[in-house]
This record gives C-alpha cells, structure tokens and sequence, in this order.
C-alpha cells in the first residue's frame, strides 16, 4: 500500500510538525504531541481538551482554536494517546477555571484520560470529563465496551467550547457538553477498508461487491454486510437507525462526514439524500455540515450524524470558531 | 514454592526478559489484535516494554517495588490504548503493595501481583470471562502458589481458553459473536509475562 | 468500483441538491447547473465566474461566497460546462461592472467560455477572462495545449475576488488575476489513479509499487513514473521543478493540496516536507494552505502550488472569505 | 457528384443516423479517449447527438442551413468539453453558409462544410496532422467533390491515419510522445459524421 510518507514511523510527528509550520497560531510540541492554541491559557475561561488516536484528521488538532478546543493530544494512529500528553495539555491551557476532557468512549481513551484527570489534579487542576457515545451501530450493554465516539465529538467540542468561550464555569460547559452527547446520533458506513501505516494492509476484508453498515472509525466492524447499496438506500437506512434511537423532538444539526477516501462530489450527493429522508421524516434541519471532519485514513465512506438543539445549543454551534479545520463567524 | 529471595535484579532481568519476548512475539499479537481489535497490540507492546527496558537499564532502581512502579509508569507514559494503563496499573499496584523491601519473597510476589490484578479488573470494569488479559493474569497469579512454571502455564491455557469465549469489554466487544474463535490478543501478552518469569527464575 | 452515489448519470445534480440542502447562502439552479451567492448581483463589484469539469470539489462551486466567486457551473465530471451555465451565471451575478471568468486552461473549458463570453456580451454584459496554467508537469510549448490550470486556481479565485470586493474596476481585477497566474506554479503526483463514475475503473494503470510524478487532475499522465518515494523525496522533486520554473523573489503562499483519497494526517507530513525543502532553499513561506481544495476525485496523491506575493497580493489573500469550502476573517 | 436537391427532412434524418451511430459507437469513442484522453468521448457525444435528435423531432427546422444551426447550437448547450463547440461550431457555421434555402445541391453542402472546418481549425487554433477531428473532417470534405460514399471512405481513412501521429492539440498533446499509436476519438466521431451522409444520401 503506497502511502505519502516518510516511514511509518514518524507519520504522527511528521505531521505534526507540518500542523506547525501551517498554523503559527498553534503552539505544536512535536516531542510531546500535544497542540495548544497560541494564546492559551486564555484568561477567566474554561479550557476544553481532548486527543485520541491519530488517523481522523482534522479531529482533534485541527479543532484547536478560540471557540472549540485550547488543547489537543494526538497518539499513535488509531492508539489512545498517554496520560502525561493529557495532563501537560491541561497545564498548559488552565487558566485557573479548570479543564474539560473531551473523551471518546473507547476503552483506550478512557483509561488513559481518567489517569490524565489524576495526574492533573495532582497538580491542582480542576478537571472534569464527558464521554462521547453517539454510534448507534453498537448497543450500548453490558455486554460491550458501550457506544463508540465518532462524528458527535465534533458538535460536543464546537458547542461546549462555545460555551466556554462565553465564559461559562466548569460545571456548566460539563453540563454543556453531556447535553450534546445525550442529543447526538451516529451510524458509519465503508465501502472500503482504511490502511494503517503501520500494518501496511487494510485493516479488515470488505468484499467488491459489499458495503459495511455500522463501521467504526477505526474500522471496527459493523452490524451488518449487505451487497452495495445506492446513496438514497444507505440514508434510509442509517437514518432509520438513528432516529428510531434519538426520536427528535427538535430541529437537529447534521453532520455528513466522509471518511477519508470518499470525493465531496460523493459525500454532497450524498447529503441530499439524507435531507430527503430527513424531509420525509418531518425532521425539520437548522443547519447542515458536509465534509471530511472525522475520517478514518484513507477508508471509503461515510457517517450521519444527528444533534438535536434548543435556541442555545443551536447559538453555541453558530457561535464564531477559528481552527485549522472549521471556521465561521470569525 | 522456593525459598530463593527476590531482588531487584531479579525484577529488572523478568522485565528484560518481557521486553525481549514481546519483541519477538510482536508480530503475532499485532495479527491476533487485527482479528477482533485495531492491528496494534503488538506494537503497544513493544513501544511500552522497550521503554521500560532503557528506563530500568539507565537507572536500576534499588528495591523490587521501585522497580515495578518505575516500569508501570513507563508502560502508563509511553503505550496509551487499552493496554498501557492495564498494564501499567498492574505493575504499579504490584510495586506499591511490595513496598521498599530489598528483596520479596515469591510468595510476597504473588500476594503483591494479586492486589495489582485486582486493580486491573477495577480499572477495566472487567472481570475473568470477558476475555480479556485477565483471563491469563487471574490463572497464572493463582498457580504461582505451586511455581513460576505452574504459572506460565496456567496463563498460556488461560490465554488459549480465551479462544471460544465471546469478548464482553474492550475493542473485541463491538464483534459480539464474530470475536468467538479468535485468541484474545491481551491474554496473549500476559502469558509472556509469566513465561517471561519461569524463563527468569529458572 | 463502488461508489456512494445514486446512479452515475446523477451525480452532479445529485451533489448540487447536496450543496443547496447544505448552503441556504448559496442559490443552486440544479437543473441549469448554476450557483450563485444569494446576494448577488452585488452592488458595485465586479463579479466573478468560474466553472469546470466537475469531480474537482469544493473547487469552484465550494469556491462561491463573498470574498471568492459570485457563481460557479458545474459541468459533468471531467468535462467542461457548456456555454450557456457559463453566460446564464454571469447574467445573474452582474451588477453592471462586468464579470470576470476564470478559466482553467484545457481546451474544453477555454473554447466553452469563449462561447460564453459571446453570448454575455451580446446580452450587453462587459466580461473578461483569465486563463489560469499553473502546472509546470507539462512544458507549455506550440506542441501541447499548454500548460493545464490546477492548484493556482484557489490562489486567482481568493485574491481576485478580494480584490473585487475592494471595488475594484474589471480591468484592474482582471490585472490582479494575471499576476496571480503569473505568479504561480503546480506540480502533482499520483499514488494512485481516480476512478469515474460513467467509467467505473480507474482512468489509468499503476503498478502497486509506483507512483506517477506531474499528474494532472483529471488523471492526465506526467513527466515520469518512478518506484515509489519517500514523501521528502517527493517534496525535493516537485520544489525542484516548480522553483526552477518561478524562481520567487518574493514570499510564497503554500498551497499542500490532497487529490482526494490521501488522509489529512499524510498531507500535513507532506507539508512539512515541504516547509523544509523551502527553508532550504531560503525561499521564505507568508502563508501555508493544507487540505483537499482541487481534487480529482478519489485520486490518492497530492499537488503543490507556489504562489510568490508583494504586500498587496498577500492583504488579498488574508482578506475576508466566507464560501462553503474556505473560510476566515468573518 | 449527384445533381440531387437536399432539403432540410435530408439534413434531419442525417444527424438522426449520426445520432444512432454515435450511440452505437459511444463505447468504443470512450475506450479510445481513454487511452489519450479522459474517458468521456462517447458521453459527451452521446449526450449531444441525443439531445439533437430530440430537437429536431420536437420542432424540425424548415430549412437545411436551420437545421444545421438548431443542431449546432444544441451540440455548444448541451456537450461541454473540447468537442461541444468544436462540432457546434462546425455544423452553425456550415448551416449560416447555407443560408435560407430550402434545398441544397451536394456541392453547395461541400461548400458550407468547408467553411464549417475552416471554423473547426479557427476556433481550436488546430490543423491536419495535430491528431484531432481535423483530420477526419478535412479530407472528407475533400472527397465531398467526388461522392457521399467517397467522403465516408476517406475520413474513415483520415482517422485511422491519426494512428500514428504524436498529438499537438487538445487533452492528448499532454502525453507528447506516448499519444503515438492511438486513434483520436474525436477523428473517428468525425468519421461517423460522413459515414451516416452517406448513409442517408444511399
Ligand atoms: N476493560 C478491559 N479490562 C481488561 N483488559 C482489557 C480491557 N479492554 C481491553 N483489554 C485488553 O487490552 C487488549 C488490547 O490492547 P491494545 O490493542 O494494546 O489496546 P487497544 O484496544 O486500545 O488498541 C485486549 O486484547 C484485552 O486483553
Ligand atoms: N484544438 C482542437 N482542435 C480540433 N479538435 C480538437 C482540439 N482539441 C481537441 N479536439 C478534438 O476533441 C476530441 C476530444 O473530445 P472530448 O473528449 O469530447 O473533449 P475533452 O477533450 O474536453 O474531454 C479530441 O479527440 C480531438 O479530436
Ligand atoms: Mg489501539
Ligand atoms: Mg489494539
Ligand atoms: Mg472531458
Ligand atoms: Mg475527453
């Protein structure tokens, strides 16, 4: 598998330092992997901080910026980063007002965000976290490690770090943030796997003709393999999904994000399926978001999510933001 | 059990010894992960050990527990995933409870790898039969009362044992029936531990 | 090759309901393949028009919004529109002071905005063109059709359109838009070729180990094919070429453009590549662009695109944009 | 050359068969703009010559040169690309030289494409032997002086001559000499155009 690389095992730092020489209005430590808006801490606010695995840019570097996230840590691709990136991230962004993880749930990014909120408030920072599940494609049991996090990361750290930015207190942008968690839906779908750099293969088996329904961003397996759909079927049924789950009792936003591999000319197709649905369901929409936001590599393919919003969430989402890979009002 | 007390070196040369097996086993645990996980437990290991081995090298801590705290904050500093803080938690809670003495008994080794399995199991929400590292770390701690030899055994048929087990946390969780058949990439690796161990100790 | 789509003889109407659906500042003829700014005829301001082959997004119709295009028209994919998109946009968008088009040079889309700009002259629209060749992978000699329009297009539409915005007179922003052109120079590599979806395979055979260097966006072959190469040993090559072509005076603008499959997380390590074969070279860097924003379709690769600036082009080029594909300062 | 009078239903069940071969055709001119081109030959031909057919049947123009001109403006409106205004253009300005009248002798024909390709050559800054529709075009307007079937046979022959030329206008000039060794699509399109004349004119 040809990839635009040095060697595999310098692509996070690789890219780092590109994240660098790009966005002077980032502080990128390439050694440390962690990323902070330049003026950070930013005085009297509630600082937002998450990270994960690498491998769904522009989530989260490209999130760094006034109006969404003050720090980021990225790890190895598709790995959790350490604690220690966490907790220096957190340092560094505290302006005395305390810090809110944004968590992924997965059990990597669990873990190592709860020893992350140890180490820092070993050093006296206040810390609180909100786990993000919105994939619908997983029940959410006892018997899972629960719902994963995927494209509702986005509205979670654009809205709550809006309302951070409004000086809202900890408390509040925690609240904030579990608000849109709570109204956020996802559901993935790839028509081809995604190559990690350092396997070098792709990641799983996705036959010619076949489509996976249910996908995770780190290629994790879906609900169900079903021979290739076209773009208006596929909306149906990821809507189905994720509206029989969220039942909307108001207007939503939409995100439709590729996943890596897929053309906007696809992914815009697309959307206007998921509006007809949309239409046909009588779920009015406020506002919709195409693009590659949250990807997978180079996987083929794409996700919907929902995130139904009162007057205020809706006024957060609308709210100026200034980052690498979404910007408005600013 | 044997009498024979355990020292620092001791601990130092078992997570070398680790460190060296995860190397070569790194590519079959990467396969195994690419089964039911995200093609990377391999690499998480070798990173992780491979730093606590340079860490130890540099500067030998002087007890037993030190040595262990050290390598479990190494693992928690340098893996991230599931497996850093698993078994990073491991190694730490085992140091903590052996405390500052010079030199451990095997059975002190035990009761101190008891407490720090425990604390996996409550890290991780997990317990033996979710197939997961537990399901090697729960036999292999308990056969140490008979012998390290016992114990690596135990925990390579405990990682075997993983086989026909439907996976219940972690990554694997997500294939429901589709993880059975397959070898838990974690259980796997904890069995390097304890053969790590026996090899040592032999 | 399976793509998300309806059927292939829908795509673009498909994409534009997408694009209307997604962007209510837009105004989205489907049926005549038109967008506009909703606001436009602007008041006073010179318009700007441009169009292409489709299966290049966002490039034009993502390219529309105040501080960039008045109107875009999408043809079918790879194929120019026809003149009538072109002639029925400019009508929309003048305010009576004249439309500039922007124009990609490929014989297709040269010949159709001739045509377009006979007929929005008989309708007594003033109207002026500009022809953007920005890819030095071919030798623009009486033996080709010379050299093809490519990245250097994002650089023409924002600082000529900014330069519009500031009420210019259509000649002077037509001035503006030739000193972009002449100011800037492109060079991309393919990992890998796109596929069409009237086509359904790739548009041209290469082997698994190699990678074809001065590739154009519509998968037109390059200067060489070679073993593949290291992303610094690909960014020494196509500097190599390109500052041997421009040989800056000036700062540069850097424009690190995906082609459409290659992960954002490869692009910026590219891009550091680039940064350091620049700084080599002492050619100093205004500016860093890192995205997907002239794509050819599900090509995996990337381009490069200097643009070297005095002062005022660089106040265009970080003066205000708002359209769907980029964005900053309002 | 036959002294037969050609009035306008002439024209219009000529551009019809062009549009049936064009369609049978459509294939094969992409596979051959795919290999020096960008694959879209066929559809846009497809596409234009449908949309002619259509028009013509929906309104058929009362003469030869407003047929000619219907078809030409909805071959600009509706194929984009390279060829839209090239074949456009070929069949406004042959209908324009043709003028009002309701019948033309063959020779008149002659005379109106020769001014249709002299516009070709114009427009796209192109002449024989630069492997595009030209070379088609021209000498099959030249064996107009001769017969319908004559016309068909040396375009047909002018196409596969572009075979071995190194292409100098158009999509395919950018493959300098790799072009060599492939027909141009747009000359064998060309070549459909007097196969279906004499199609028709038998
Ligand atoms: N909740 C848990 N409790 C105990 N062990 C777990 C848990 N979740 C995952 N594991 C172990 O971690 C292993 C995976 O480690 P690794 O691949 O390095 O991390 P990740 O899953 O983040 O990629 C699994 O095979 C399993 O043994
Ligand atoms: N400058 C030109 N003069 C005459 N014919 C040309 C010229 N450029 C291209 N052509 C013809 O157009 C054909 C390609 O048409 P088509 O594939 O429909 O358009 P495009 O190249 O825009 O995709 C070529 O095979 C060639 O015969
Ligand atoms: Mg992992
Ligand atoms: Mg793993
Ligand atoms: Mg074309
Ligand atoms: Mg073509």
């Amino acid at each position: 598998m040809k990839m635009l690389i040095n060697v595999a095992e310098t692509v996070v730092a690789d890219a780092l330092r590109g994240l660098a020489a790009a966005h002077p209005e980032l502080v990128v430590d390439v050694e440390q992997r962690v990323v902070v808006r330049r003026d950070a801490p930013v005085e009297g606010k509630v600082a937002l901080v998450s990270g994960g695995g690498s491998g769904h840019e522009p989530l989260h570097g490209g999130f760094v910026g006034p109006g969404m996230l003050d720090g980021a840590c990225p790890g190895e691709v598709f790995t959790s980063p350490v604690p220690d990136q966490m907790a220096r991230a957190a340092a560094a962004v505290d302006s005395g007002h305390g810090v809110l993880f944004v968590v992924k749930n997965y059990t990597g990014d669990v873990l190592n965000f709860r020893m992350a909120a140890e180490l820092a408030e070993d050093e006296g920072i206040q810390v609180a976290s909100v786990l993000v599940n919105d994939d619908v494609a997983v029940t959410d049991s006892t018997f899972t490690a629960g719902r994963r996090g995927t494209g509702g990361t986005l509205f979670v750290e654009k809205i709550a770090g809006a309302a951070a930015e409004e000086g809202l207190p900890l408390e509040r942008v925690e609240a904030v943030a579990r608000r849109v968690v709570e109204s956020s839906r996802s559901f993935g779908v790839a028509l081809s796997a995604c190559t990690t750099p350092a396997k070098g293969s792709p990641t799983f088996d996705l036959p010619p003709g076949e489509l996976e329904l249910g996908v995770g961003i780190h290629g994790e397996p879906g609900r169900e393999r079903r021979p290739m759909m076209t773009s208006g079927e596929i909306a149906d049924y990821a809507l189905d999904v994720i509206l029989e789950d969220l039942q909307p009792r108001l207007p939503v936003l939409v995100l439709v994000n590729g996943m890596g591999a897929t053309p906007l000319l696809e992914l815009y197709g697309f959307s206007a399926e998921v509006r007809r649905v949309l239409d046909e369901r009588e779920v009015p929409v406020a506002r919709t978001l195409v693009g590659n936001y949250v990807t997978s590599l180079d996987m083929a393919g794409c996700s919907v999510t929902l995130c139904q919003v009162d007057g205020e969430l809706l006024r957060w989402w609308d709210a100026p933001v200034s980052t690498a890979g979404l910007r408005w009002g600013c | 059990m044997s009498e024979a007390n355990l020292d620092a070196d001791f601990f130092v040369r078992w997570l070398t010894a680790v460190a060296g097996l995860v190397d070569r086993e790194a590519e079959r645990l990467t396969e195994l992960d690419s089964a039911i996980g995200d093609a990377d437990h391999g690499s998480n290991m070798q990173r992780g050990f491979a730093a606590v081995a340079t860490a130890l090298t540099a500067a030998p801590p002087a007890t037993p527990g030190a040595v262990l705290t050290t390598a479990g904050r190494q693992l928690i500093s340098t893996v991230g995933g599931a497996s850093g803080p698993l078994y990073g938690t491991l190694l730490r809670r085992t140091g903590k409870s052996l405390g500052g003495a010079p030199q451990v008994t095997a059975a002190e080794l035990r009761a101190g790898l008891t407490a720090g399995v425990a604390a996996v199991g409550e890290l991780g929400c997990s317990q033996t039969g979710d197939k997961t590292m537990l399901d090697a770390l729960v036999p292999g701690v308990e056969a140490l009362a008979t012998s390290f030899d016992a114990a690596a055994t135990a925990s390579e048929e405990g990682a075997l044992a993983t086989v026909p087990i439907r996976a219940k946390k972690g990554r694997a969780s997500y294939l429901g029936e589709r993880s059975i058949g397959h070898q838990d990439p974690g259980a796997t690796s904890s069995a390097l531990l304890f053969a790590a161990l026996a090899a040592v100790a032999r």
